[in-house]
């Protein structure tokens, strides 16, 4: 029976490349996961390309039995957009960190939003640039100590923790489906994508999926830390949820526009 | 799948808990995720030669799957156990008063 | 003149300049000549004095621009200035008459000249805005290269859409044509 | 395959910017992506007017760096695409191109070089040579064609598509900002009826086949974990270019049988040069031009040949020297006095040429 026993990987992963390169305790796995299991459920295996970007996620460049695309810092956006227009019958997934989409390539994000290019965006949102090192990012919360903020984030002096979903939310034309997951709760997080993704397939619109992730290693905890961290430090900023479903476009575009000054 | 993982088989509680240690990073996201505290670290190494987790550390299994969820290296498979095939309840019991 | 011929045209933006170089450039080809036009476009586009280079050859054209001009054509006061770099000794300068005096200063007499009273008969006989197709016809006359029908041709491919929309826009440009080919014939020989 | 736009020969009289996205809707080409940039504009003007008369796509996008990225996404998709940029648009494209080098993705992009460095002119220049051919954080491994001429700009324009196609480095059209923006005569022509192929494109990612079961997926990077790794696919791709290089090269030899004054020029300047060669050969000087098409690889082998029994070098350019360097490179230890009429951002006449001959 021993032997038997198989892990229960989503089917579009690539044994052959397991275990992954991400880091012990890392939410890529997580969230990769979710987003086989979305992927296995819509039976989309044949006609999903899937983009990384530079940063932790271009580990995932031999991640799937998907055909896939590793390309550069914040240009996952532009490079499947690219593609989907000329083969439309294509299914883009754009895979990124909170760098690539809200800071080297956020021009890429706010256009291909206002465009409504119909493609599916998930980035992994763990607070700081993990790859080179722990860096500060857009994403990193007030009082945050990182490689560049090593007395923690001065919020008068850096800003603010960027909210790319309700940034996301706020300027997409209707159609779009946007959400923020956490790798906390990992059965709704594969509900979003699984939703963002049926989005493109039905050619809706945008869809654009942040998720909550950890980067223990960066963040220099333990396993309990960790989930401390994401559930109860990271919520208090980033808040877990859909912001905008095309199902409910009426009343998201009323709430919408109640927001305007 | 074209390659085999081999699992260390645990029957715990409701649950048999398939621990595949050619993948387990010994992160332990999903000792700090058990509602009844059942996992806990192994003698056995893992992947990267640190330990891996087991089962039978707190009380019996209830098979919720919470920890085959979060695990990122999809290292854990929780099977139901059915109920006469349970594992008794005492010897876990008597592993958590240890 | 031989078989070779280049122009520099320089006016205000809006005086026609560039429509006179791609009717120009446009009627040499057609008539069987190489024939290469390109406008100064720089930033200077939008407010600056507008130039236009035409070259016509029965030879391949070289480079696009020509250190000096066979003929310039200059418009405004400002465009008398700004072609000098074109004049050579050898270069016919063909002006409004309204400018002789800046012409006069900058050049002396030696300079080959011919005035044309071109913004007076446009405003006076027919529409400030056919100013330029005078200019036209007085340089078709002067360079004596092309027939007139391949001139006409192609004002029609230029201007024919507005022709289309106002039929009086075509007499009225004709008009202009033949009055500058007569200016031209009392002018200086290329 | 897309509806043909032309049939037969056409003789045309219009600007290089029209050529240029005529000549690409001949070639077969299915979609462009672009941003704005002086003086390459009209080439996105024409074909978004064209386009959909002949079932061809078009994205205007945020900016180069995406425009460089989604030509890379066409691409991959495996359809014949392109961009069109020009100097600081010219520079951010770079980054998407590095990644085509790497990758050995068949991208095609048509440069029309203004001044430089920076926003400098939208008017001309030579100054994006250097950028053009070694741009990015790698070897330049591209294919670079400078034409002279509209019927240059036709032709090379549709052959970088399938010198892209064929040989999968990323292929540039070095055009300039007169050339762009001048009228002159142009014979437009289907590539077909004269006999031309055009190199098939592929998808390299969509493929038939589930992956991982049917077939291997597609897994298409362009970063690598060791030295040793990146230098093994580097010797690849410079083996390639290599081998590639006698069959790409092409230059042009004017007058040079007996010359003891060569003349060294490129794109529009070498038509400038042309003329000068004539005026000096009247003269009494034994004038030639060399003027090399492709500037990436480097006609080297050609040049050292039929610099043969010259006496003296001209190199003139519109830029400061980066023709007169390649120009050294080729020329490695030949003991001929070299001497360069410079003239970055400027336009250059025969007649400037012609003098700076005779003072020699």
């Amino acid at each position: 029976m021993a032997i038997e026993a198989q892990p229960q990987m989503p089917r579009v992963w690539r044994a052959e490349t397991k275990p992954h390169k991400f880091c012990p305790g890392c939410g890529h796995g997580i969230i990769l996961k979710a987003l086989g299991e979305a992927i296995d459920a819509l039976n989309i295996q044949q006609r999903a390309v899937f983009g990384c970007d530079i940063g932790c996620s271009l580990l995932a460049w031999d991640f799937f039995n998907l055909d896939t695309i590793q390309t550069h810092h914040g240009r996952t956006t532009p490079v499947l957009v690219g593609l989907k227009r000329a083969r439309p019958e294509l299914l883009a997934i754009c895979y990124m960190g909170d760098g690539g989409a809200y800071a080297i390539g956020a021009q890429h994000l706010v256009s291909s939003v206002s465009r409504n290019d119909p493609v599916t965006i998930i980035v992994a949102n763990n607070t700081q640039y993990a790859m080179t090192g722990g860096q500060m990012a857009p994403t990193t919360l007030p009082g945050q100590k990182t490689e560049t903020s090593p007395y923690g984030r001065d919020v008068e002096l850096t800003g603010r923790p960027m909210l790319g979903p309700e940034l996301v939310a706020t300027i997409a034309p209707s159609g779009a489906y946007v959400a923020r997951g956490t790798v906390a709760n990992v059965v709704q997080l594969k509900n979003f994508i699984q939703k963002g993704l049926s989005n493109q397939l039905k050619g809706r619109g945008i869809s654009f999926i942040e998720v909550l992730s950890a980067c223990p290693t960066n963040w220099h905890t333990n396993a309990a830390e960790t989930w401390h961290f994401i559930e109860k430090e990271m919520s208090k900023f980033f808040p877990v949820g859909e912001l905008r479903t095309p199902d409910g476009e009426q009343r998201q575009e009323v709430e919408h526009r109640g927001r305007q000054p | 799948m074209s390659i085999a993982f081999k699992a260390i088989t645990t029957r715990d509680g409701k649950g048999i808990f398939h621990l595949f240690p050619a993948l387990c990073k010994g992160c332990g996201l999903c000792v700090e995720k058990c509602p009844v505290d059942t996992i806990g670290w192994a003698k056995q190494l893992g992947a990267f030669g640190t330990p891996v987790v087991e089962p039978g550390h707190g009380r019996p299994c209830i098979a919720c799957k919470k920890c085959q969820l979060v695990c990122p290296d999809a290292a854990i498979w929780i099977e139901k156990q059915a109920p006469q095939e349970r594992s008794d309840r005492l010897t876990s019991n008597d592993r958590k008063s240890r | 003149m031989g078989v070779s011929l280049k122009i520099a045209l320089a006016g205000e933006g809006g005086q026609g300049v560039q429509s006179v170089a791609e009717i120009i450039s446009e009627a040499a080809y057609t008539a069987g000549y190489q024939a290469l036009y390109i406008p100064n476009f720089g930033v200077e586009q939008r407010g600056g004095v507008s130039l236009a280079f035409v070259q016509i050859s029965r030879e391949q054209i070289g480079a696009p621009k020509f250190m000096l001009a066979d003929v310039v054509v200059a418009l405004s006061h400002r465009a008398v200035d700004r072609s000098r770099q074109y004049v050579g000794p050898e270069t016919l300068l063909i002006y409004d008459e309204s400018l002789r005096d800046e012409v006069r200063s900058l050049y002396g007499t030696e300079q080959k000249q011919l005035a044309i009273p071109a913004l007076v008969v446009a405003q006076q006989e027919m529409h400030p805005r056919v100013f330029n197709v005078i200019i036209l016809g007085v340089l078709m006359q002067v360079a004596d290269l092309l027939e007139r029908s391949h001139v006409e041709r192609a004002l029609e491919r230029r201007l024919g859409h507005k022709f289309a929309q106002d039929p009086s826009l075509r007499e009225l440009n004709y008009r202009a044509l033949e009055r500058g080919y007569q200016m031209g014939k009392g002018g200086v020989a290329v | 395959m897309v509806t043909k736009p032309i049939k037969g020969e056409q003789r045309s009289f219009m600007t290089g910017n029209e050529v240029i996205a005529w000549a690409a809707l001949a070639a077969g080409c299915e979609f462009m992506y672009g941003y704005p940039i002086t003086p390459q504009n009209e080439i996105m003007h024409y074909w978004t007017r064209l386009a959909p008369k002949y079932e061809r796509g078009f994205l205007q996008t945020e900016d180069e760096i995406s425009a460089g990225f989604t030509t890379i996404g066409g691409v991959l998709a495996g359809k014949r695409v392109f961009t069109a940029t020009a100097g600081p648009g010219n520079v951010l494209m770079q980054e998407a191109m590095a990644m085509a080098e790497m990758m050995r993705l068949p991208t095609v992009v048509v440069v029309t070089q203004r001044g430089g460095p920076s926003t400098a002119t939208v008017i001309y220049s030579q100054q994006e040579l250097n950028l053009t051919s070694f741009g990015g954080n790698g070897e330049g491994l591209r294919i670079v064609y400078s034409p002279a001429s509209h019927d240059d700009l036709f032709s090379y324009t549709i052959k970088a598509f399938n010198s892209a196609w064929k040989y999968r480095f990323p292929t540039f059209v070095l055009g300039d900002g007169y050339q762009s923006k001048m009228r002159a005569p142009v014979t437009l022509y289907d590539p077909e009826e004269r006999g031309l192929t055009m190199e098939p494109c592929y998808p390299m990612v969509g493929l038939p086949g589930l992956p991982g079961e049917e077939r291997e997926p597609a897994h298409l990077r362009n970063t690598y974990n060791l030295e040793e790794e990146l230098f093994a696919i580097l010797s690849d791709s410079i083996k390639d270019y290599e081998s590639m290089t006698p069959e790409v090269v092409e230059w042009e030899a004017t007058a040079i049988d007996d010359a003891e004054l060569l003349i060294i020029a490129h794109g529009i300047v070498s038509r400038a040069a042309r003329a000068a060669v004539q005026v000096l050969r009247e003269e009494g000087l034994k004038a030639g031009l060399f003027r090399p098409i492709t500037l990436r690889p480097f006609p080297v082998a050609e040049l050292r040949r039929l610099t043969g029994q010259a006496r003296r070098l001209i190199v003139v350019e519109s830029a400061y020297g980066q023709l007169e360097k390649m120009v050294k490179t080729a020329l490695y230890g030949l003991k001929i006095p070299l001497r360069s009429y410079l003239r970055p951002g400027m336009g250059i006449t025969p007649e400037e040429i012609v003098q700076f001959a005779k003072e020699l």
